[in-house]
């Protein structure tokens, strides 16, 4: 779930743009490069983004019937690596708060910062880690997919903590409020997303 | 299996931009026989058969297996599926697994059979399209014919009592056509009902037992040579006219064809002829 | 043709052929407004400058705009409520002025989505990402979000088509089957997306691609009187938050 | 635009399999009109298109404009380019952007042409194509018709002296494809040669001035009538007789037709019969 437009106060919302900033144009100048090298990967990115956009509009079953949708990040940085997936994972964002009133464009850098840097790195490391310890693929991509997804609900819910305070706890009784409330309840989806990349994954490395 | 008569009465589907495709689309599928449903692309063939097969729920109007109508909960889908199966257009949306064999299997596991009876299907399906041969092969691999096909035995591996073909031929040289053609013939052995949507008028008027015209956001439905000479129709419908229908009437004018009714295919325009110069009525 | 009803609303808005610079301002100016001016009556006067402005002069479709306001009010009002709820040793209780806490967050987070929300129903993505050229972001990176535009419609409508492939032959009758349906379904969309930009690889190539995807930028001329119109309004708004308790 | 002389000398290309597609095809698009080229799917239609374009090396023998050879070199290409235009069966694998007017101003940008001349190539090529009034749609709101015809105008904004066109009124109802071959009509007025594959034997009698036929890894190139008349090679080719040659021979041998050729499409058919019963030769 992304944090939805005019929700962070403005200070805040600058705050993680500039957050954010370094990493998104880091990828910008990779892509940049990668385009200037192989002018044909213009069209292989773009097919990136648009699958990672489509991604999260698959519906994921679930038991109480409830529909909910994978992020997609996890997907994407072991696909394609952490420092493409920080500027497509941006803009997948602006399209999703455009087309889908899903985010914003004044929470854009909080929610890249959630979903397009944190997330694929956490996912992308927890993968490779995986596979070092010895796991084989299926096992580095479960690991990896359900890291990323609770990665970037649990900083989504940190970014509400430091702009929302608790009133008598503080920053500590906010985290905990807002962890309780979008991380916990995120477990058996995330679970469900390294379950549809195992899946994924399987089709793939079959055909 | 026995017949199972499938109808629709006034529906209303298929929102693009605010309107609807169909409005007050009614139809009668003959149960047993073959039905081509005819019209131009956009004019609401395939949403047609959407809400014939359950896929899409209407608006407004119903569906009915036998007089009941189609509720669209899993139970009333569910049965609904069994009976009634659609095969679409591009069979790559339809073709999931590596191999053909594991693909039309999908259908029969799904409907929880044991593993014997779902070979038994698979190997049914796979002869009746012709496409035993590939069972071992990897989808990819197929022409674009044989994946349709291929597609087909997905559907027939189901056993459904109503066969729903969207634009079958569609993308097909004149060889697979027929193949294709043969294959429905071999089912139609059996029992089911074949509909297939087209807008190729000559295929509709040598193959089906009954026209149906998608115009005007509704149905008109007959008999091929009825339906099919009906210009103002065809041209309403943007169809063209037969041209076995248009040759075949002006030879009957110049008092040259023998028969009651205008043929509806070359070989019975052929047969029809003299056999020798200077014979007329 | 399937598509998303907030694209179709931009392509066919009586503001389409409007600067997309211009209506940047507007909106921008909008949301800074729902952003930095108190809920009241900053927010309020900006969410119904939007939706009055989208429904009137813009003539987007009410329906699509209503469904498309209220799409963030889920996470807006769970992370209100989170914000206002007070823990602590205790237990459970309410931050003082936890009613006007919630609401001016409320306030400001649909104020700005209407702002931002008549922005996307009024300007299709193909006329806003050139504009980002003006924000120095490099002309490779506008390229593959182009590409990235053009592509989503095909993949969403693959993804309906083969789900509906999937159901049809009960591939998604239990949630076992349903878990395996969805990720087929996932591959074969990537699987998809991989095979058209290689085709589109060459089917380009054939036109003469190089260096890029260089395209003509169309002509959609800037109004001065719009422009002034906007300033206005956006200061009416500021004016009347500053000066109202 | 002078005519060029488009040649193809002994192709060896198109290996699927461990084994090539054509094997010694040779063919000679005659200048400024009409060929068709047919051939059951799979037979190598499309890989000749592509060698001829340029987006496929053979592996042997020579492609060549004006009798100079094309060298697969950057230059070369380039220049080949200019000159020779391939448009895909699927429109969506030349259609990147969202917008009508910008993906038609592709090509001729890739010209490096200044802006106002690529405006006015662009404007006269949606008007050719008569999809100018779709210029302020997306692209993903376009019927497969309507997204055809713009992948061709972005190939004839390029101005290419040979224009080749695979399949293009494959999947097309019968309203779409006039409207296609009416532009294509259109294009011919500026001396422009067109060459276009299908298997529509039909189609290919009534529309072309020379057909080519894919058959046996080579081609066969001759007039219509000739060609499409010999029944051994469509047998070989798994193509069909058109069916104006089939009922025209036969009501010629009962004496009915006049005029020296068999006819080429329903029009001339009846044109051919008498007006009134009771006339014969």
């Amino acid at each position: 779930m992304h944090i939805a437009e005019g929700f962070l106060p403005a200070g805040h919302a600058v705050g993680w743009t500039v957050a954010a900033a370094p990493f998104v144009v880091h990828g910008a100048r990779a892509v940049v490069k990668e385009v200037r090298e192989n002018p044909e990967s213009t069209l292989l990115l773009g097919a990136a983004g648009a699958f990672t956009f489509v991604l999260s509009a698959i519906k994921l079953p679930s038991v109480t019937g409830s529909s909910s949708h994978p992020t997609g990040t996890g997907a994407g940085a072991i696909l394609f690596r952490p420092p493409v997936m920080a500027l497509l994972g941006t803009v997948v964002l602006l399209f999703q708060a455009l087309l889908l009133a899903h985010g914003g464009l004044t929470t854009l850098g909080a929610n890249a910062f959630a979903f397009a840097v944190v997330g694929p790195w956490v996912g992308y490391g927890t993968y490779r880690l995986t596979r070092w310890l010895g796991g084989g693929l299926l096992p580095g991509v479960f690991a990896g997919m359900v890291l990323a997804d609770l990665a970037t609900y649990v900083t989504t819910s940190l970014q509400l903590a430091l702009a929302f305070p608790d009133a008598t706890t503080g920053l500590a009784g906010a985290a905990a409020k807002f962890l309780g409330v979008f991380a916990l309840t995120q477990i058996p989806l995330a679970i469900g997303e390294g379950l549809l990349g195992v899946l994924l994954f399987r089709v793939l490395t079959v055909n | 299996m026995s017949h199972r008569h499938l109808t629709a009465e006034a529906l209303v589907a298929g929102y693009e931009r605010g309107r609807p495709v169909l409005d007050g689309a009614s139809l009668t599928v003959p149960a047993g026989r073959r039905l081509a449903v005819l019209g131009a692309n956009g004019s609401g063939k395939t949403t047609l058969l959407r809400c014939l097969s359950g896929a899409l729920r209407p608006a407004a109007g119903t569906v009915a297996l036998d007089g009941v109508p189609l509720e669209h909960s899993r139970r009333g889908l569910r049965a609904h599926r069994q009976e009634v199966q659609l095969v679409l257009q591009d069979p790559d949306d339809q073709l999931f697994s590596a191999s053909v064999a594991q693909d039309v299997s999908f259908g029969p596991l799904n409907l929880g059979l044991p593993e014997d009876d779902v070979r038994a299907r698979v190997a049914e399906a796979l002869a009746l399209l012709a496409v035993d041969s590939l069972a071992a092969r990897p989808t990819h691999q197929l022409s674009f014919g044989e994946r349709k096909r291929v597609a087909i035995a997905g559907a027939v591996a189901m056993r459904p009592c109503v066969l729903l073909l969207d634009e079958p031929t569609a993308g097909l040289d004149p060889s697979a056509v027929a193949e294709t053609l043969a294959a429905l013939a071999r089912l139609q052995e059996h029992d089911s009902t074949v509909v297939m949507s087209t807008h190729d008028v000559d295929l509709a008027l040598r193959w089906a037992d009954e026209v149906a015209v998608v115009v005007d956001r509704a149905v008109v439905q007959g008999e091929p040579q009825d339906v099919l000479g009906d210009d103002g129709l065809l041209v309403r419908a943007r169809l063209e006219r037969p041209w076995t229908l248009t040759v075949g009437a002006r030879l009957r004018d110049l008092g040259l064809l023998t028969g009651p009714s205008l043929p509806r295919d070359a070989a019975g325009l052929l047969a029809a002829l003299p056999e020798h110069p200077g014979v007329l009525s | 043709m399937t598509g998303l009803a907030v694209d179709d609303a931009a392509w066919s808005s009586a503001w389409r052929r409007r600067s997309p610079g211009d209506k940047l301002l507007l909106c921008g100016g909008l949301v800074g407004c729902a952003l930095v001016l108190p809920a009241w009556p900053g927010s309020v006067l900006v969410g119904l400058v939007a939706v009055g402005l989208a429904l009137g002069p813009a003539r987007v479709p009410a329906r699509t705009f209503g469904r498309a306001v209220r799409l963030p009010l889920a996470f807006v009002t769970v992370g209100a409520l989170t914000a206002v709820v007070s823990v602590s040793g205790d237990g459970l209780g309410w931050a003082p002025d936890a009613a006007s806490r919630a609401a001016s967050l409320l306030g400001h987070s649909v104020a700005g989505g209407a702002a931002v929300l008549l922005l996307a129903t009024t300007t299709p993505m193909s006329d806003l990402l050139p504009a980002l050229r003006r924000l120095r972001v490099p002309a490779a990176v506008v390229e593959v979000a182009s590409v990235v535009y053009r592509l989503l419609f095909v993949l969403l409508q693959s993804l309906r088509t083969i789900r509906e492939a999937q159901t049809a032959r009960m591939g998604h009758s239990s949630l076992r089957r349903s878990y395996r349906s969805t990720g087929v379904l996932a591959a074969a969309v990537l699987t998809r997306s991989w095979d058209r930009a290689r085709r589109m690889q060459e089917g380009l190539a054939g036109r003469g691609m190089e260096t890029g995807l260089r395209v003509l930028p169309e002509v959609l001329p800037s109004s001065r009187a719009f422009l002034a119109t906007s300033v206005t309004g956006l200061a009416g708004i500021v004016a009347a938050s500053v000066l109202v308790p």
